[in-house]
């Protein structure tokens, strides 16, 4: 059996596309999709039942009684944080700002560790963004800032920008300019029109500079920012004034490097700048398939994207305070609660170390990094496989993923909110 | 020497980011590519077993040549490797130094760690 | 004059964060204390459960009463939260957001204090013996304005983001202060004894001073004619205006010595 | 299910004829009822103020826009906060709050029914996801189709029918209500960065204009039969002069529809500018108002402005872009494409501002000089003009000359020189509030029918009870009472059920979104039309089989399904 327009539960292009081949319950083909599509549809790694720390090793057990060790947990903790959010359904994110206002927790998604520090630049200046379409039917310069989208997001180049067809384009490809932006050549970078190769920590300057040239202040600046030459700078911002429409999407290369938020405040700046003369957009390259609907989501309910710390029955948001890492990193959480993400695999290893002291419940249908750390772990359905959700692509469009298996496990949904009842449950008495 | 890390995104490690256990996320998150000519100034080959020290900890990886990379700097895959010396400072912003991590390199006997080993030396539970 | 003496407990969790905007000069005109509330990470307590409480005077105003905290507060975050007269003394660290809106009174931290000490400032005057962390008199998330007035003396380093969207008042560091300081200031002045990294990014207006060495001035700020005085002591400095990636900006950087982005 | 007595109600109810009677309101599963037997669930209303539930028929609460307007906006989240009680989740939050806040907030000044007044239909899953949390209101979205490149087409090639088919079609899919027109034809060029001025000037590639686009769309509503009219968001908002924009859009819209307007015109306040630059800036009202009150086709809403801070949000992106060109404070813009955009801006209306406070007096301007109070709906353009929790102070500066000369006493001293409100004394009674406030709203949507807006046998039992005894207080004196008087509800009865009381809610709450179905022939069906879904596949991002919002998004829901002319 083929299914097709299958949205791939993989990174925040979500491309829709997708043609799945089903045999006897399996996946056995993905058509249209990139290498990422066919791993995460082709997986494998599972954790078959729930499990709990026994000792120095880990016991199966049943759903009921993980839920109720995980419900044992949270109702004693005096701080627990609940992180992750990105890899799940817009439902499970619900179930879950609503579980850590029942806690007074501090709930976090994945962004404060990809782009946290863009949504922090965005509260300070705002942000000129459009969706994918519109910079595929229009943009005739795209730049790619401290992202490399071959790696990242395979296919964004040729669903979205460079290789895709526009509406007011004749010869997409041809009439297209690139420039890629990077500290070292990536692979994207090989096909770029222009490539700016930036010293490490250098962006901040090179978009000050820029900002200056298309100011008629060029004159000020030394012949070298950061590594790259004035001529390329002027000749980069000549580009930039003469686009009619031009697209900036950037990656981590900008939000985990040296000054963070404030280099992208300063890209921010600059398309303001260029809004002035031309048409300019900037989009970040979200990483995972739902991070941005978990911060629509957690904004929603709560007031804020990420990092909102529920301790005193308010919000109350403060990245650097209320975020993870720096949570953890200080052992001010005395559990913590993971879902849809593997925070072992993707923290620093003093946070990891918070984590083995502390009690640890994951919900996630594989085994992971932070399985070796958990107390509890809860598996679950595959989101946009085996159960259909809500998720939000990285310019905001919403979209729902399909179930395109059936299975035997419950989704994170049905997980949390029975977690939920238990909590109230032994709070009561 | 110091060198500046970069940890990211490849696409074999995004494949493997449901089977972390398995033996190529651990190939592909435990090789620190760097520039030929620092290889050569620190006399390693393709493959040599490296460690790597900065401020927060120390781990062994293997040496992977890469020409895109300028001299001084080196790439590794987000993993648990890459992991063991970042540095976790965010400087008030949620977000650790991912890109800008300050390490040494030395060459090294020490056999790599596989994952589960490096978090049974955290306090981490084996399988 | 009332001295209030607070010392902290033990606790058995040391590194959970406790919220204490309570503890501020005009709570304790009030004789009884067992209505004040702090929190312990999610935990709602009285003083007395986190601190033993010591008090001795009278006090009619603000202005009479004197705090003086001892034992580990380093995670005790919001202390002389919109104090506006009296005194706060810290013997030894303080936590976060240590004299948040603070308009009036002293506060004076014989240790560390922790990340944005006098966060939105308006007036009064913070010493801290140590250092500071981060965000050291910024503002809020979001919010265009940071401090507003008032005094912060820092006589050890401070960390990044030192005065961010500083708007007006004077931030005075003896020792180094990190990357960043003074990022988006749009008046206010920020006096730096030592180092500073990047300073005055994306600066409208207001003035930093750096004593020791200014590294990585931004290629948009620019390099004025001849050296300028500041005072008798700081003389000779360098002259930079900028940020001149905005629009007519009236920033002003002065550095002992400097070296360029490059 | 349940019965309810409400007791000696003072009731004004417009659509009804009822002007202040003390009547009892028997209520049945949910709907006003002759008489229950089962007295035992009584609420005794003490003789106070007993109104339909309010409906506000223009407000931005809900969708993509709404929501970056919280997540860019962490300061003004901290100025609303509040912590969970038994049946209340923590909110923040005041100019956007969260979802939450807005359904409590709503519910204590006893609105029952809101409509999100854009909606872009790529992105209806995000206004209806946020729906579902808006639970003490029943909701519905106008769906924005100014930019839409099949309409603009439809339009070139002079195709009505066809311009329905698309209309009626996206509706249904998306799970819109109405047909919402906003800077036509401008924010299809703000995707090039620029705008069409008012209201002849062809838009870029397309050929048509926006004086065609909203002709084409006023009448597309009318053969599809939706229950409101086209909604339209003029061009040319907030510049000086554009009140001739205005005018001309008024004068040439045909009257085409008995039962309600055939034009639905919002904001007005922000069109009804004389001038020609901020220099010489003044009130055009009463050119405003003399048309409307000529024109009965026209419905409009105040969009008052009142000082304080707030943020603006809108569909016109490049509207949004001009104002932070003058405000110079943080700018989201996020382009829809082939659909529409939207713009973000926080802003400060101050009284110290000559513009901010001509702009105040205009909306009260048009309120008092358009004399049939079923033409002027009261609403803020939440948050635009200001958040809805200042609706009662705008009701009290309705009713009260005095209160309106204190207040002016307060602004910039040159703006008598530009408007005329000190000369107007008119003050507004408490029957002509309920009118603009409820009843002529439900009018306009055309959800009269459906049981909104009035409290005769067989209306839905969405009752307000506020503190006031009408007879006991001179609104034209004691405006404070006015104003604290409708605040907060005694009772905000949903659906027969007490939600809030005194400002707190009682329930976890359950509301409906109202939707279109236009039925539309075989012929005319344009997801059938192979050019059509060739040109979506190919230019949208989003598979057209990804497009229609599933039933999932709408659980409790009512459909309208229309009988229409193809």
């Amino acid at each position: 059996m083929k299914i097709t327009d299958v949205i791939c539960p993989f990174c925040g292009c979500l491309c829709d596309d997708l043609t799945v081949t089903i045999e006897n319950n399996r996946v056995t083909g993905v058509d249209n999709g990139c290498a990422l599509a066919e791993a995460k549809f082709m997986h494998t790694g599972r954790l078959n039942n729930p499990i709990i720390k026994d000792g120095d090793r880990f016991r199966e057990t049943g759903y009921d009684d993980a839920i109720g060790a995980a419900a044992d947990i949270l109702k004693d903790s005096e701080r627990p944080l609940l992180f992750g959010w990105s890899g799940t359904q817009g439902e499970a994110q619900c179930s879950g700002v609503h579980l850590c206002e029942l806690l007074g927790g501090v709930i976090d998604n994945t962004s404060s560790i990809c782009h946290g520090p863009s949504i922090l630049a965005i509260q300070e200046v705002g942000h000129p963004g459009c969706t994918l379409g519109q910079v595929k039917n229009r943009a005739d310069l795209i730049i790619y800032w401290g992202c490399n989208p071959v790696e990242g997001h395979p296919r964004h180049m040729s669903r979205y920008t460079n290789y895709a067809d526009g509406f007011f384009l004749e010869n997409a490809f041809r009439e297209r300019k690139l420039i890629v932006a990077d500290v070292r050549k990536t692979e994207s970078a090989n096909l770029a029109d222009e490539f700016i190769q930036i010293k490490p920590g250098g962006d901040y300057a090179v978009f000050s500079a820029l900002r200056a040239i298309i100011r008629g202040k060029g004159d000020i600046l030394p012949d070298y920012v950061a590594g790259v030459a004035k001529s390329q700078l002027e000749r980069v911002a000549k580009m930039c004034l003469e686009a009619k429409f031009g697209a900036i999407f950037f990656g981590l290369g900008l939000t985990m490097t040296k000054n963070k938020y404030k280099n992208i405040r300063n890209a921010i700046e600059l398309t303001d700048l260029l809004c002035r003369h031309t048409k300019f957009t900037i989009t970040p390259m979200r990483g995972h398939w739902n991070v941005y609907g978990s911060n629509e989501v957690m904004t929603w309910l709560t007031g804020y994207p990420y990092g909102v710390d529920f301790s005193r029955g308010i919000a109350f948001y403060n990245p650097g305070e209320t975020t993870a890492i720096d949570i953890l990193a200080k052992k001010e959480c005395d559990a913590m609660f993971v879902v849809a993400s593997d925070p072992a695999a993707h923290m620093p290893k003093k946070c990891a170390e918070h984590m083995a002291e502390i009690p640890v419940i994951q919900i996630d249908p594989h085994i992971n990094c932070t399985t070796l750390l958990s107390d509890v772990q809860l598996p679950v359905a595959v989101t946009g496989i085996e159960t259909p959700g809500t998720a939000y692509r990285m310019d905001g469009i919403p979209l729902r993923t399909k179930k395109v298996i059936e299975t035997v496990y419950p989704n994170d949904t049905e997980i949390i909110d029975k977690i939920y009842k238990k909590v109230l449950e032994v709070q009561k008495k | 020497m110091i060198f500046h890390m970069i940890t990211g995104r490849t696409v074999k490690q995004g494949e493997g980011v449901e089977k972390k256990l398995s033996a190529d996320y651990k190939k592909e998150t435990s090789a620190c590519r760097m520039n030929p000519l620092d290889m050569m100034d620190l006399g390693l080959n393709e493959g040599n077993h490296i460690k790597i020290i900065s401020d927060y900890g120390e781990v062994v990886m293997t040496a992977v040549e890469d020409k895109t990379l300028t001299a001084g700097m080196i790439f590794i895959a987000y993993g648990p490797y890459c992991n063991v010396i970042t540095s976790h400072d965010t400087h008030g912003t949620g977000m650790p130094d991912y890109k800008s991590t300050p390490v040494r390199i030395e060459e090294t006997d020490e056999d790599l760690k596989t994952v589960e080993e490096l978090f049974r030396g955290m306090g981490g539970t084996s399988l | 004059m009332k001295t209030v003496r607070l010392k902290r407990k033990d606790i058995k969790n040391p590194y959970l964060p406790v919220e204490a905007e309570k503890i501020t000069t005009e709570t304790f005109l009030n004789n009884d204390i067992s209505e004040i509330r702090i929190w312990s990470g999610n935990q709602e307590k009285i003083l007395e459960d986190l601190f033993t409480v010591d008090t001795e005077g009278e006090a009619d105003t603000a202005e009479d009463v004197h705090i003086i905290l001892s034992g580990d507060c380093s995670k005790v975050k919001r202390v002389g939260e919109y104090m506006t007269a009296g005194r706060i003394t810290v013997e030894g660290d303080i936590g976060m957001h240590c004299g948040n809106f603070m308009s009036g009174g002293l506060i004076e931290i014989k240790g560390n204090a922790d990340s944005w000490l006098g966060r939105e400032m308006r007036g009064g005057e913070i010493i801290c013996r140590g250092n500071a962390a981060l965000y050291c008199g910024s503002g809020y998330r979001g919010e265009k304005k940071g401090m507003r007035g008032g005094l912060i003396h820092i006589e050890g380093d401070a960390g990044d983001f030192l005065g961010e969207t500083l708007w007006g008042g004077k931030i005075i560091v003896d020792g180094n202060a990190g990357n960043m300081p003074g990022a988006e200031m749009q008046g206010g002045e920020i006096i730096i004894g030592k180092d500073a990294e990047i300073p005055g990014a994306n600066m409208k207006d207001g003035v930093c001073i750096i004593c020791g060495t200014a590294f990585d001035i931004l290629p948009t700020f620019m390099l004025e004619d001849g050296k300028k005085n500041i005072d008798d002591f700081k003389t000779g400095f360098f002259e930079f205006s900028g940020d001149h990636a905005n629009r007519k900006p009236k920033g002003r950087i002065y550095a002992k010595d400097y070296r360029i982005h490059q | 299910m349940s019965e309810l007595l409400v007791k000696n109600a003072f009731v004004i109810d417009p659509l009804n004829n009822i002007n202040g009677e003390i009547m009892d309101i028997a209520v049945k599963d949910g709907k006003i009822v002759e008489s229950v037997k089962d007295t035992s669930n009584t609420i005794d209303a003490k003789g106070n103020l007993t109104l339909p539930g309010g409906v506000d028929s223009h407000t931005h609460i809900c969708g993509t826009k709404v929501n970056f307007g919280r997540y860019m906006s962490p300061e003004d989240m901290r100025a609303g906060r509040g912590r969970a009680q038994k049946y209340m989740y923590p909110v923040s939050g005041y100019s956007v709050p969260t979802v939450y806040a807005n359904t409590y907030r709503y519910s204590s000044l006893g609105y029952t029914t809101v409509l999100e007044g854009a909606m872009a239909p790529l992105e209806a899953r995000h206004t209806h996801e946020e729906f579902s949390y808006n639970t003490l209101q029943d909701t519905m979205a106008n769906t924005l189709f100014d930019g839409n490149w099949a309409v603009m087409e439809a339009v070139a090639e002079n195709d009505l029918k066809k311009v329905a088919a698309i209309v009626g079609w996206t509706l249904a899919a998306v799970k819109g209500f109405a047909v919402k027109i906003t800077n036509p034809g401008g924010t299809e060029m703000w995707g090039w960065g620029k705008d069409v001025g008012c209201m002849h000037t062809k838009v870029d590639h397309f050929g048509v204009t926006a004086a065609e686009i909203t002709d084409y769309l006023i009448r597309a509503n009318e053969l599809l039969n939706l229950p409101h009219s086209a909604h339209l968001h003029n061009n040319n908002l907030g510049k000086p002069g554009n009140y001739k924009c205005t005018l001309e859009r008024m004068q040439r819209t045909p009257d085409l529809n008995d039962k309600r307007q055939t034009l639905y015109m919002t904001h007005v306040q922000f069109h009804s500018y004389g001038g020609s630059k901020w220099a010489d800036f003044c009130s055009k009202a009463d050119d405003v108002a003399w048309m409307i009150n000529r024109k009965p086709q026209i419905a409009i809403d105040m969009g008052q402005v009142m000082f304080g801070k707030t943020t603006t949000m809108t569909a016109d992106g490049p509207m949004e872009f001009n104002l932070y060109r003058l405000y110079n404070n943080k700018w989201s813009n996020h382009d829809v494409e082939l659909e529409t955009g939207s713009g973000i801006i926080p802003v400060l209306y101050s009284k110290k501002n000559l513009v901010n406070s001509i702009m105040w007096s205009i909306g009260l301007e048009l309120a008092l000089m358009t004399k049939n109070p079923w033409q002027c709906m009261l609403a803020t353009d939440n948050p635009n003009g200001a958040p809805f929790v200042k609706y009662p102070e705008v009701i009290a500066l309705l009713m009260s000359s005095k209160y309106r000369d204190e207040e002016f006493s307060t602004l910039q001293k040159d703006t008598e020189k530009r408007v005329i409100l000190p000369s107007l004394d008119r003050e507004m009674d408490w029957n002509e509030i309920a009118i603009m406030t409820r009843a002529a709203q439900a009018k306009a949507l055309g959800i009269v029918d459906l049981g909104k807006g009035h409290l005769g046998v067989g209306a839905d039992a969405d009752i307000a009870i506020y503190p006031v005894k009408t007879g006991d207080i001179d609104p034209t004196q004691e405006y404070e009472k006015v104003i604290e008087g409708l605040s907060v509800t005694t009772h905000t009865i949903k659906r027969g059920r007490t939600v809030s009381k005194d400002g707190n809610c009682l329930v976890f709450g359950d509301n409906a979104t109202i939707w279109v179905k236009p039925k539309i022939s075989e012929n005319y069906d344009i997801s059938k039309d192979p050019e059509f879904i060739k040109r979506f596949e190919r230019y949208y991002t989003v598979n057209m089989a990804n497009y229609p919002v599933e039933e999932e998004y709408i659980n409790r829901n009512i459909c309208i399904e229309t009988e229409t002319e193809l």
